[in-house]
């Protein structure tokens, strides 16, 4: 508070160059939601002005000056169905007409690019599929659906685009997804609004959204050399998952191309969609994800990887279609699936709990 | 309101209770031990539910009790199944679809 | 449908105070600190509950202090998320849930259903000690150097990522949690088991009704965030992994368990304050409550739907869709006993005889706020909307106007409408109109412009925040010193009128409830003969015919 | 309106009982309100535990190899002996209760001992059963260890069963196994640790023969508290060491 005067001369100027009282609507969702939005305000300002009619006529009405004695009225079985039926009805208009909103939202259409995003105390690192980070900043193309996969990698996080009226919150150990398709080029907030320890105010940034083609000259402008699909490739042969999932005939994994989207069978008779979050579990817990027919001999890769290690596994196995490259990989490095192979990885593996030894072995 | 509470209940009530709770007690603990597939936790939660049954009646007098208390347990089993069932709501609809 | 005509009857003031009264027994400490009497445990709690407010209060206001410039000028981020962490836990744990219950309802839930003290008298003064020992607690953890998780305690943050006095934080609410425990099982057996003869449960007033409907809530949802919070702190002194996502534990279950209790906590706020609303309603406007057995009912509603909405906190943190649907449809439910309310209390002015005193002022303004506040709810409880609108400033409007607009406005209603039979002594009626009306004007300039930062998007929480939100936030400043400056021109007058204050007849409202058929200020035993209820609540018929017998019988 | 004389003001100095306190017209309303209140203590307990017992059902669904290989670190007979010697408690409490309503002082107070005894054997068989895990660092926190699990062989107990090793990533929740039997039989044994003050104390006075002159309220409503706590354990003995043991 040490400059009493500028404030109120900032102030006036502000009064009147930035004074708004909605957020601009730059996504495709964004009219839908403001249309549930007035219908619930118009509704409101009709309870509201009814209620607040009705006192003010009884007051003036049946004042004690002008109305000195007071009829006693026990109250109206009708009049009590009437405002419990209609409140009613219009709050299941209301739930419905959210509940609809509320899946659109959260239902992203089968042709959306999608963009990760790891939040972490206290910034937001958003990755595109071709490898660009960004830290505190999202750029996304006009007219095209995208999918935010979001995941944090310590406390609960909240990405939120006013603009766009969507928002998720980042957790930890999951998943979680939203999409958007934004039309108007322009710069938006962007927000964490889960509060998230000290600098929890300082956790925003901007959202850049740009047509088409400046979209494209931004990605060429930024890339980092890699894809995310590449980097992962790297880490999958670092990490010796070509060991196993060579598919070769003696493989001890199942082969992972074409796997992302197919139905799979578990050994416990379940069967399920492998999606990012079953690809991100059977990496951290596999035990519990083991395809029918395979061994639970996996081991398990948390705290050896982080959440972006994890995101690069899998959009390397998203974009997988054959297992030509990996048996290349296995050929040109000479890793050959061996026994001397099998306990270097062991032996590389840092775990906290005493006595490991011969937890993986089949 | 509630004259019925001041029953007292004698030693043969008591007696007949504690052998079938030390009965069923060690019943669920034999078959514990067998391997009976889903039925193990069935059994041994519905000997327990029987057992805790008969505290409530007999040791706790509630069998003897006025409605009000009645009322009461009633009124909190309601809300202990209110608390797990819509807490599995989001567990097990989690499981379900991949949103 | 009964009608009938009242005259009502001009009592003459009593010219001073009965000698003999529940506050001239005895005048020491110890008669007051080892007292069993309830109504001097309601002061006890009343003077207690007016310090923490004023500590919360304070907080609010740097708060606001802070927000009015959108960089972090007056204090650093930490500082100020302890600032907000601390208005929130003083607020809701130490003064919103045992305001109305504890020092109202102590001292006249006995005196309204005719029985001579609570049911449990050392219980009752047991609840006090363990609140006191909880705000001792929360003071030891601002001068220890705060905490900074939020109110809300969100794992991991809590258990893993902060450094400040969780634990301390969690031992306080665990002990006024208890606290909260004895006074609503006190209710509960009292209205139970103390009624007088005749008292059926329909001739109860109203505010006996919200007040036991708040009282199940008490009893049965403030063990699980017990519960929730011995986990975490075992999760945070240990380690033991049920609310920590690496080793497998859900950090949601957690919300699950304090959202439990967390949220019919809001219900146990403001049920007690629509109790309040009820009572000062029919009283200035000399009629019964319109629909008297919907207004009873509703409350009941209240308290039972308010335990099935608890996840529409959580609606975008990663619960499943389904679990959304469901609780997105019982949110909707519970609305619909909140406008009951609203309706009927309206159309109990309708045909009445209605004058404005200061706690008819009160509740007015707890009609329209709180009708803001509740619908305001529905755009959260509506998934969809909630998307947009949820952790951000329409929460902590929508919140504030439910318990700052709604609860604490009955509270005030409540207090000057009994300040009379509380103390023996009338406020001043002229500066109490204008305080409630400045409140009023003080509180829409602060909260209301906080709904339209929230439509814009300013998270809650941030300490910081882009300068086009600047102007909205000066206003919300700029109202919240008008509304401190009400609280205190109350706090001022109602201190003032404790030994200047007119000296208040038994029944200067004339008003029906049996409390006002003792004497101002009333008896340690409350009545001096058993009363028997031989007519139904609300009944000003009745009323009239026994300020008739009195005048005739020259009594008094 | 219509008022009589308070019945117990009127008797002030008359023949009413002396533990009648005066907000109360009679002594039935007195002992309903104390069971009503009691009852209502113990509702509210019953949410206390719900809490540990909604996390036990998720967990225990998401884990259920961690949670058998848990369970079968626990020892069923102990555990029968265990629910045995609660019940017998019980028991005795209630025949408590009936020689404090039939006036029968000696019998009172051997009953109370009795229940004392039995509460300490139970505590005594508990804290043997803590020893043994701490011993296997199956405490969790720090210095939790895996070995039971994933190497049997570490394990006399498992490895003499023939079980198979855990995977490490199901081996690691077996801490939240258990972190919840630590909580649950901790949260137990603190309510009877409490009881059993209470009980001490009982004994004193009903040594004075306070509870043999018609005024058995204290008695009942501890009784209640007691059987309670005894529901708690026939459940926490179901889930913790019964349901999960294939």
């Amino acid at each position: 508070m040490n400059h009493i005067s500028p404030v109120i001369g900032q102030f006036l100027d502000k009064w009147m160059t930035n004074f708004r009282l909605f957020p601009p609507e730059a996504s495709k969702i964004a009219p839908q939601m403001d249309a549930l939005f007035f219908f619930i305000v118009v509704v409101s300002l009709f309870g509201f002005a009814m209620v607040l009619v009705l006192l003010v006529a009884f007051s003036i009405l049946y004042n004690k000056k002008r109305h000195p004695v007071a009829l006693q009225i026990e109250g109206s079985a009708l009049l009590e169905i009437t405002w419990t039926l209609i409140p009613l009805g219009l709050f299941l208009v209301i739930f419905a007409w959210g509940a609809i909103l509320y899946f659109r939202i959260f239902t992203p259409p089968a042709n959306a690019m999608n963009i990760y995003v790891v939040g972490k105390q206290w910034m937001w690192k958003t990755e595109h599929p071709g490898g660009q980070h960004e830290i505190n900043a999202l750029h996304v193309p006009a007219g095209r659906a995208i999918q935010l996969t979001l995941i944090s990698q310590d406390v609960f996080h909240s990405f939120s685009i006013p603009a766009f009226r969507i928002k998720r919150e980042a957790i930890p150990g999951r998943y979680t997804t939203v999409w958007f398709e934004a039309t108007k080029p322009g710069t938006y907030h962007l927000f964490c609004t889960q509060y998230c320890g000290s600098n929890h105010s300082r956790m925003s940034g901007e959202v850049v959204v740009q047509t088409q083609e400046d979209y494209r000259k931004w990605l060429s402008r930024s890339t980092s050399g890699a894809s995310l699909a590449q980097n992962g490739e790297r880490l999958f042969a670092s990490l010796s998952c070509n060991a196993c999932h060579n598919a070769r005939p003696d493989a001890r994994g199942p082969s992972l191309a074409n796997v992302y989207g197919s139905r799979l069978t578990l050994s416990s008779g379940e069967r399920i969609v492998a999606d990012d979050a079953y690809l991100r579990q059977s990496i951290l817990n596999p035990s519990q994800h083991v395809t029918q027919g395979y061994a639970p001999i996996m081991p398990t890769y948390q705290g050896r990887i982080d959440e972006e290690g994890v995101i690069a596994l899998i959009e390397f196995i998203k974009q997988l279609d054959s297992d030509y490259r990996i048996q290349q990989t296995l050929n040109s490095t000479d890793l050959v699936p061996s026994e001397s192979s099998q306990t270097a990885a062991v032996k590389g593996r840092e775990i906290k709990q005493s006595n490991s030894r011969g937890g993986i072995q089949p | 309101m509630s004259e019925s509470i001041h029953i007292v209940v004698g030693p043969r009530v008591y007696v007949a209770v504690l052998l079938s709770l030390l009965g069923g007690t060690g019943i669920t603990a034999w078959t514990a031990l067998l391997n009976l597939g889903i039925w193990n936790p069935v059994i041994a939660l519905s000997i327990a539910t029987f057992e805790a049954t008969e505290v409530v009646l007999y040791f706790m007098w509630v069998k003897y009790s006025p409605r009000l208390t009645w009322l009461a347990i009633a009124a909190c089993i309601f809300l202990f199944s209110t608390l797990i069932s819509l807490s599995l709501v989001d567990y097990m609809g989690r499981a379900w679809g991949n949103w | 449908m009964s009608t009938s005509t009242l005259v009502p009857p001009s009592e003459p003031i009593a010219p001073k105070i009965p000698e003999d009264n529940y506050l001239s027994r005895g005048y020491g400490l110890r008669s007051w600190l080892l007292t069993r009497d309830h109504k001097r445990i309601g002061i006890l709690y009343l003077i207690s509950l007016s310090v923490f407010f004023l500590i919360g209060g304070t907080l609010a206001g740097m708060i606001r202090l802070e927000l009015l410039t959108p960089q972090s000028d007056l204090m650093s981020t930490d500082t100020y998320n302890k600032v907000f962490t601390m208005h929130g836990v003083i607020m809701i744990f130490l003064f919103l849930v045992p305001s109305v219950p504890a020092t109202l309802g102590n001292f006249f839930i006995p005196m309204m259903i005719g029985a001579r003290d609570l049911a449990l008298p050392r219980i009752n003064l047991l609840s006090w000690y363990l609140y006191i020992v909880g705000g001792v607690l929360v003071i030891y953890t601002m001068v220890a150097g705060g905490v900074d998780t939020g109110w809300t305690f969100t794992t991991p943050l809590s258990t893993h990522y902060v450094n400040t006095n969780v634990l301390s934080t969690c031992l306080a609410i665990f002990i006024t949690g208890f606290s909260s425990i004895f006074t609503g099982l006190n209710v509960l057996v009292t209205v139970h088991k103390m009624r007088a003869p005749g008292m059926t449960w329909f001739r109860l007033p109203l505010f006996v009704w919200s007040l036991y409907a708040a009282s199940i809530q008490m009893v049965l949802a403030t063990p699980v965030v017990a519960i929730a919070i011995v986990l975490l702190a075992l999760e945070r002194t240990i380690g033991i992994g049920v609310f920590d996502p690496t080793k497998g534990g859900d950090p949601l279950l957690f919300q699950h368990l304090f959202w439990f209790y967390s949220h019919p906590a809001v219900y146990i706020m403001i049920l007690p304050g629509m109790g309040v609303i009820s009572e000062v309603i029919s009283t200035f406007s000399r009629k019964r409550v319109f629909g008297y057995k919907a207004v009873a009912f509703s409350s009941v509603a209240i308290a039972v739907f308010g335990f099935f909405v608890w996840a529409h906190h959580m609606m975008i943190m990663g619960i499943s869709n389904y679990a959304v649907l469901v609780f997105s449809l019982l949110t909707m439910l519970v609305a619909v006993p909140s406008a009951i309310k609203i309706f009927n209390w309206t159309f109990t002015l309708h045909k009445g005889a209605i004058t404005f005193e200061a706690p008819m002022l009160y509740a007015f303004g707890f009609i329209g706020l709180f009708t803001i506040g509740g619908m305001s709810g529905v755009f959260l409880g509506s998934a969809g909307t909630d998307v947009h609108l949820t952790e951000t400033f329409f929460i902590v409007a929508h919140f504030h106007f439910v318990m700052v607009g709604g609860m604490l406005m009955a509270f005030l209603a409540g207090i000057h409408f009994w300040w009379p039979k509380m103390t023996g002594r009338m406020y001043p009626e002229r500066i109490a109109q204008v305080a409630s009306i400045v409140t009023f004007i003080g509180f829409n300039l602060t909260f209301f412009p906080q709904f339209i930062l929230g439509i814009l998007g300013m998270p809650r929480r941030y300490a910081s925040y882009p300068p086009e939100f600047q102007i909205l936030n000066v206003f919300s400043t700029a109202g919240a010193t008008v509304l401190g400056a009400g609280y205190l021109l109350s706090a001022l007058y109602l201190l003032w009128s404790l030994k200047y204050g007119q000296v208040a007849a038994d029944n200067p409202w004339q008003a029906t409830g049996l409390e006002w058929q003792c004497q101002s200020p009333p008896l340690t035993g409350n009545f001096t003969e058993m009363p028997i209820m031989d007519h139904e609540a609300y009944d000003y018929a009745w009323l009239e015919g026994q300020n008739r017998n009195r005048r005739k019988v020259g009594h008094r | 309106m219509v008022s009589s004389a308070f019945p117990s003001a009127a008797a002030e100095h008359g023949e009413h009982p002396p533990y009648l306190l005066h907000h109360f017209q009679s002594v039935e309303q007195q002992a309903d309100a104390a069971n009503f209140a009691m009852w209502l203590f113990l509702l509210s307990e019953v949410m206390f535990f719900s809490g540990l017992f909604a996390a036990f059902l998720i967990y225990r669904n998401w884990y259920i190899p961690a949670f058998v290989a848990g369970a079968k670190q626990l020892n069923v007979g102990l555990g029968a002996l265990n629910s045995g010697l609660l019940i017998l408690s019980s028991f005795s409490l209630g025949m408590g209760v009936w020689s404090a309503e039939t006036r029968r002082k000696s019998c009172l107070v051997l009953c109370l001992i009795l229940t004392f005894v039995l509460g300490l054997g139970f505590l005594g068989i508990k804290s043997i059963e803590y020893a043994e895990k701490i011993e296997k660092h199956h405490f969790p926190g720090l210095h939790y260890s895996l070995s039971s699990f994933i190497d049997p062989s570490s394990d006399q107990a498992v490895s003499a069963a023939g079980e198979r090793p855990l995977p490490l990533d199901m081996a690691r929740h077996t801490e939240l196994y258990f972190s919840l039997y630590f909580a649950m039989t901790g949260m137990h044994a603190l309510h009877m640790i409490v009881g059993m003050g209470i009980l001490a104390y009982m004994i004193l006075r009903a040594w004075g023969g306070a509870y043999t002159s018609g005024h058995v309220t204290f008695v009942k409503n501890f009784a209640l508290y007691w059987n309670l706590v005894d529901i708690v354990w026939i459940y926490l003995f179901a889930l913790l060491y019964l349901v999960s043991r294939h």
